[in-house]
């Protein structure tokens, strides 16, 4: 914490322990830092107060891609609500198709055959590690890096292929639906996957060398945004932000659901708390999917159906009933909670994005104190998505 | 689960215990009770982490259902604490003391069903929505279609038909019996 | 069949022109019956009567007019080669006695039957004479009887043998 | 800060030497097999039933009138136009279609300056990726609605066999919503069903459990809906939607479980009282379903109608004609008495054309209805055939619902294929098992069994009940013994009964030649009217068109005062029946009300 002992004296505290921040007095300035899209951050802002090039005060601001995606589902029936959760998370919508069709499985009592678990696991996974690459791309970016999301983007977009080819679609991929998954693996998968997963391993390698092992990197991560084991439970902070401060969260082990009670790993910790540390975590995550995605193609099933026999799906009601459904997403904790009320539509539905802590109170607190030039490796460094906070 | 429910069950006054999986149960709680209830379960059993707070909008039985849901990571358990509050000027006591995390999910609650969280800090500022004037939106009054309709301009040339009718018009315009 | 005879004349008949004059006459007797049997029935079922009569004037008029072609070898040529069916319709080969007052499947009956024994005559008379144009204008009269025959039994199935409940 | 720290990014330059990894050529790469790309629509396949837009959750697609696609029985005629502004690729579409005509292809890539190009019909505008082989479509076993329907439970062919007890129980309130469910209510069905019946509405009123609103649907259009609920001849299953790939919805048994669950006594209030006193009189002749149907909408409308039924109960064919098995007859008296209620006068035992004479009808009423049925069976006139032990199976029938007591013989043999065939049949197959304990039913049909007149569900439960079916078997001749007793009939194989045309043309091999032992021949073929109740005068009077009384598109026939209705004009078939019932009493009050006009 050394680099910010320095830190100006402005602005005093109060004697109830406000700061007293006077706009008029020449020595502060409002900054927005957003709303454009300012990297991997995605479309939100950041009132930010700067004594100097300081930051005193930021206040976090979304809104700007509010689709009222809960809403919505209140209109649709059952089924028609799987194609529109994914759009809730651009670079990892897997989730909300997991989550959504868990919840409603759930409450519904439809059996999910075998293999479409072990379908779905794998295409978290596959996610997991998308959503990492453009994460590393972009705190390389925040700090000036700027070829390491090039790289990254080419090792994304062989694992899009194989997304495309397994899930008909690169992006959203509206393959994890209530009942199962849509099909099976398409031949020759496994070996496909494994020559994207060399790739991918081979990119790391160099984003290694390049950016964890860069001086640059260091000087301006290390020590950035300090997260206090002790605020976890209190912020609400999961996933590797939690695990770069020493805390072993990880619901995959904690609380295993779909096949990962079958698959051998350890949640990744580090324990310096810092943004260096949360991207160190990330990468070795990543790393540990790479070896998830093999154990995964060597041990499911092949024979077996992929999907459940649903009612049908076009008067599907279902009994009233309330369930929160959870997983471990690159961000954290991802849920959905879901009522339903005996109708064929939801009563409600809560997506809770590990995005709507981290952002918002977390980041807040994070950013006092910090170098304007800095806000953005720190943002990223928290791993949001907007879309996940205002839904 | 059982035992928590049974230990809690008289002293915080709890109703309508449902196990909906072996980790997850949730109860009703009445509004004097939350208070004492969460800290309870924050200090003395180990539900540390707020996982969210929402609320579901029982228009028909003119009230707002509050969910708190609490998480216990050391025995991997989860309990949804239910709080039903009148629909009419709700307004709920704020847990950002508890939690501070708690007062972005009052703010938004302020903001989508138009439930007050007095002492919450920054709960009437603008959250996610910019001006708005309408019925809080995520309340079940607020028609999104209608909302859409008087909004947004429907794009000019659709039209569709019903197949039944269609095909009365069709085969048999005049509503004549047989073939 | 009372045209038996007619058969046997007509098999010792030489020219074209004489052998469809035969036929010709077996045609008009017909359809004088059946005109004469159309006020006698019910008119419920005079449509049948009527339209075996009409049929057989068609019969009449067609035979009629090939006798006044000159090119009525090059005309057979191209008709003989129509397969005739020679299946035959049990139902009908047991030709009723034509009372008074027939009903429908009785007159069908008897009409199939006629046909069904015109069929078989100029069946048989094709056989028995030498490839030629004779032997052609029988196949060709064999073809129509068997065509007509054909109309009349999808008659009869549908009036005698279709619509159980 | 170590030195490795300062050196290691350097080792980024190793690139400078690498081959570019972008793609070369990004505007020719073909997307994956499973691509969701722009749709495909095989319209030949496609019925227009409108699934797809009922699942788009982004109300992307229109149904419309195409060119070059005519509506029909069984086709909307509309085909789904896409507006792809609103369609994100989800392909529940595709997914949900019920004939699987819709897929896509896998084709991404598409410029065009004019945005309303966008919005087109798939497999009607043709799109150069209409011949794609890839491109996604529903994978194997990839189904979001049941493809069986829930069975109906019966009594075992054990069970039954020997009784006459109904043996089809009825749906569960859960089986029938679960049958509900599968219903996608498009409502193709409603053109196929002669009146037109409010298929889908009923059905989701079983789906919303308001079996009052569905009854009232049920009346709107069909008196008989409780008898209709257990034997119609159901032709809009043949139409549904859902039997392209699976069985279609049990419709029939729906509408059979929507009267059974709301209680009798409701009936009467749910369907309405009838209008106020007209003073016209009409005379219906024949109390079956058309006469009753008629009757009903006349009384309703406050007409005065009488019916005039020659039997001592009304029904017609429903309730002499079809087995007490498959219909009950307090069914049906419940139905009759319903229609009763509305203020019907009914004269039993009444032979028009003995007992009173058309021409007194004429005189003493504003209308009469001729609804006179099918009643005479048609005899295949072999040798043999007019032995006093050949039964025709009407007559038969007709006795055993009299409740007149038969002997049955040991053995017999039925000549036919169609319902009625297996009625009797079945009938007779009881009976033997009731007196004899055994069952000797042999069943010949001209047709093979792929061209059986009757429903399948009759064959296989025929087939169950023991009954041996032989197709293909042109019968020949009654065989009479040494005694004058019957001994069985004689059959010739049947080579093929229709020629490529499909028209009639059978062919016999005389060398397969068969004698089937039955000490009873029942004929069970075609059936006619008994026409002469209506005298030679008004016979000849008449029009006439291919033996059936001549009616105008309203049933009207070529006399003014006269119309006509049920299987004597066009059938023969319950709902049918009931549809002309109503078309006639529609004409008979548009002519009254014309002529109101004209006072």
């Amino acid at each position: 914490m050394t680099e910010y002992s320095n830190r100006s004296q402005y602005p005093q505290a109060r004697a109830d322990g406000s700061l007293d921040i006077d706009l008029t007095s020449g020595k502060y300035l409002k900054l927005w830092q957003g709303p454009n899209h300012p990297g991997i951050t995605g479309n939100m802002s950041v009132e930010l107060t700067v004594c100097g090039d300081e930051v005193v005060e930021g206040k976090t601001h979304v809104g700007y891609l509010h689709r009222g995606f809960e809403k919505l589902m209140e209109r649709r029936t059952f089924i028609q609500c799987f194609p529109i959760v994914c759009r809730i998370c651009v670079p990892e919508p897997d989730f909300n198709e997991y989550c959504y069709a868990a919840a409603v499985e759930e409450l519904a009592g439809i059996e999910v055959p075998e293999k479409a678990d072990w379908i779905r696991t794998l295409i978290l996974e596959m996610g997991r590690i998308n959503s990492y690459l453009m994460y590393l791309g972009g705190q390389a970016g925040a700090f000036g890096l700027g070829v390491i999301g090039q790289w990254t983007t080419y090792a994304r977009d062989l694992m899009l292929d194989r997304f495309e080819e397994l899930t008909g679609a690169r992006i959203y991929h509206m393959f994890i639906m209530p009942g199962g998954v849509r099909d099976d693996l398409p031949e020759g998968f496994d070996q496909r996957m494994e020559e994207t997963l060399q790739e991918i391993e081979s990119t790391l390698q160099d984003v290694y060398d390049t950016m964890f092992r860069n001086a640059v990197f260091k000087k301006r991560a290390v020590g950035l945004g300090y997260v206090d084991p002790a605020w976890v439970d209190e912020y609400g902070i999961t996933g590797p932000v939690a695990r770069g401060a020493g805390v072993a969260k990880d619901v995959r082990r904690d609380q295993p659901y779909l096949v990962y009670d079958r698959l051998d790993f350890e949640p990744v910790i580090a324990t310096e708390s810092d943004t260096y540390a949360r991207a160190d975590v990330r990468r070795r995550d990543l790393l540990m999917s790479v070896d998830l995605i093999r154990q995964i193609l060597a041990r499911m099933p092949r024979q077996g159906e992929v999907m459940a026999t649903l009612p049908n799906v076009l008067h599907w009601k279902i009994p009233r009933g309330e369930t929160y459904v959870r997983g471990e997403c690159s961000r954290g904790e991802y849920g959905y909670y879901l009522v339903t009320d005996g109708s064929g539509y939801p009563r409600r539905v809560n997506v809770r994005g590990p995005s709507y802590t981290h952002a918002m109170t977390l980041l807040e607190k994070l950013i006092v104190n910090v170098n304007i030039s800095n806000v953005a490796g720190l943002m990223v460094s928290l791993h949001t998505y907007p879309p996940e906070i205002e839904r | 689960m059982e035992t928590l429910y049974a230990r809690l069950k008289e002293p915080f006054g709890l109703t309508d215990w449902v196990l909906q999986k072996p980790d997850l149960c949730f109860v009703t709680v009445a509004r004097e009770q939350l208070r004492p209830l969460l800290l309870h379960l924050r200090d003395l059993e180990g539900f540390t982490h707020l996982v969210l707070l929402t609320a579901v909008d029982w228009i028909e039985e003119d009230r707002f259902q509050l969910t708190y849901l609490l998480h216990d990571r050391a025995k991997a358990r989860d309990i949804g604490v239910r709080l039903m509050l009148p629909r009419e000027d709700a307004s709920m006591d704020s847990i950002h003391e508890l939690w501070p995390t708690a007062a972005t999910y009052q703010r938004e609650l302020r903001e989508m069903f138009g439930i007050d969280f007095p002492g919450s800090p920054r709960v009437n500022e603008d959250f996610i929505l910019e001006g708005w004037a309408d019925l809080p939106p995520y309340r079940r009054d607020f028609d999104t279609l209608q909302y859409a309709h008087e909004a947004y301009a429907e794009r000019a040339g659709r039209e569709t038909r019903d197949p039944a009718r269609h095909m009365k018009e069709q085969l048999y315009p005049d509503g004549g019996q047989d073939d | 069949m009372t045209e038996g005879r007619g058969y046997q004349r007509m098999k010792a008949q030489s020219s074209l022109k004489d052998i469809l004059a035969v036929a010709t006459e077996f045609e008009r007797t017909a359809r004088d019956f059946y005109a004469d049997l159309a006020p006698k029935v019910s008119k419920q079922i005079r449509y049948l009567v009527e339209e075996l009569a009409e049929e057989e004037q068609r019969h009449f008029d067609l035979f009629t007019q090939l006798q006044s072609r000159a090119d009525i070898e090059e005309m057979l040529q191209e008709q003989v080669d129509t397969p005739a069916s020679d299946g035959r319709f049990s139902d009908c080969i047991h030709l009723p006695e034509l009372g008074d007052k027939p009903d429908d499947q009785a007159v069908l009956q008897y009409a199939l039957g006629r046909e069904h024994a015109a069929m078989e005559q100029y069946h048989s008379l094709a056989e028995s004479t030498a490839p030629g144009p004779i032997h052609d204008l029988f196949k060709f009269l064999a073809a129509e009887e068997t065509q007509h025959k054909a109309e009349l039994e999808k008659i009869y199935y549908e009036v005698v043998h279709s619509g159980g409940v | 800060m170590s030195v490795r720290d300062l050196l290691s990014p350097f080792t980024a330059w190793k690139n400078l030497f690498r081959e570019p990894v972008s793609i070369k050529d990004p505007f020719n790469r073909p997307a994956s097999e499973r691509y969701r790309g722009f749709h495909k629509n095989d319209s030949e396949k496609c019925i227009g039933c409108g699934t797809c837009e009922a699942i788009c959750q982004n109300g992307a697609i229109d149904m419309l009138p195409a060119d070059g696609v005519a509506t029909q029985p069984g086709d909307s005629g509309l085909r789904p136009r896409i507006d792809y502004g609103r369609c994100c690729w989800c392909a529940l579409c595709v997914d949900v279609c019920m004939t699987g005509s819709l897929t896509m292809s896998n084709e991404y890539k598409w410029v065009e300056a004019d945005p309303d190009k966008f919005r087109f019909m798939p497999g009607v505008d043709k799109k150069h990726w209409d011949d794609y082989e890839d491109g996604y479509r529903r994978p194997d076993g990839h189904r979001l609605n049941a493809p069986e329907r829930i069975d109906m439970p019966e009594l075992a062919p054990a069970q039954r066999i020997d009784s006459f007890v109904e043996m089809v129980t009825g749906y569960t309130v859960e089986q029938a919503q679960l049958e509900a469910d599968r219903c996608v209510t498009c409502g193709i069905c409603v053109a196929t069903c002669p009146t037109h019946m409010a298929i889908p509405d009923y059905i989701r009123a079983i789906r919303d459990g308001d079996y009052e609103r569905g009854l009232k649907l049920l009346y709107d259009s069909n008196p008989f809906s409780q008898i209709c609920g257990k034997v119609c001849t159901r032709r809009c299953e043949t139409t549904c939607a859902a039997s392209h790939e699976g069985d279609p919805i049990a419709i029939r048994w729906l509408k059979r479980h929507i009267t059974e669950q709301v209680p009798h006594e409701r009936y009467r209030e749910i369907i309405g009282a009838p209008g106020p006193a007209t003073g016209r009189k009409i005379a219906i002749v024949g109390a079956g379903p058309a006469g009753m149907t008629a009757a009903f909408d006349l009384a309703r409308a406050g007409h005065q109608v009488t019916v005039y039924e020659s039997e001592s109960h009304a029904g017609g064919m429903t309730r002499y004609g079809i087995p007490e098995y498959r219909l009950p007859s307090d069914t049906i008296q419940r139905e009759i008495d319903l229609i009763v209620s509305m203020g019907v006068e009914m004269h039993y035992n009444t032979r028009v054309g003995t007992d009173i004479s058309m021409q007194q009808l004429q005189q003493d009423n504003d209308a009469v209805i001729l609804a006179i049925g099918l009643w005479m069976g048609r005899s295949t006139r072999i040798p043999g055939s007019d032995h006093a032990n050949v039964f025709k199976a009407v007559d038969l029938l007709r006795r055993i619902r009299d409740g007149e007591a038969i002997e049955a013989p040991k053995s017999l043999v039925v000549i036919g294929g169609g319902n009625v065939a297996m009625d009797i049949a079945r009938s007779m197959a009881r009976l033997q098992k009731q007196q004899h304990g055994e069952i000797a039913v042999t069943l010949t049909a001209l047709e093979d069994k792929a061209h059986f007149l009757a429903d399948p569900v009759e064959i296989k439960e025929s087939i169950e009940e023991q009954i041996h079916i032989l197709d293909s078997r042109g019968p020949q001749e009654c065989v009479i013994g040494d005694q004058g007793g019957l001994v069985g009939l004689r059959t010739w194989k049947v080579l093929s009964i229709f020629d490529e045309q499909h028209r009639f043309a059978p062919s016999y091999d005389e060398n397969d030649e068969q004698l089937h032992k039955g000490e009873w021949v029942i004929e069970a073929i075609g059936q006619m009217s008994d026409v002469s109740l209506l005298g030679e005068e008004l016979t000849e009077q008449l029009e006439w068109n291919r033996g059936r009384l001549q009616v105008d598109d309203d049933g009207r026939t070529s006399e003014s005062w006269l119309w006509a209705a049920g299987d004597c004009v066009k059938g023969p078939d319950v709902v049918t029946a009931v549809a002309t019932g109503h078309k006639v009493a529609a004409s008979i009050e548009a002519v009254f009300a014309q002529q109101e006009a004209q006072t």
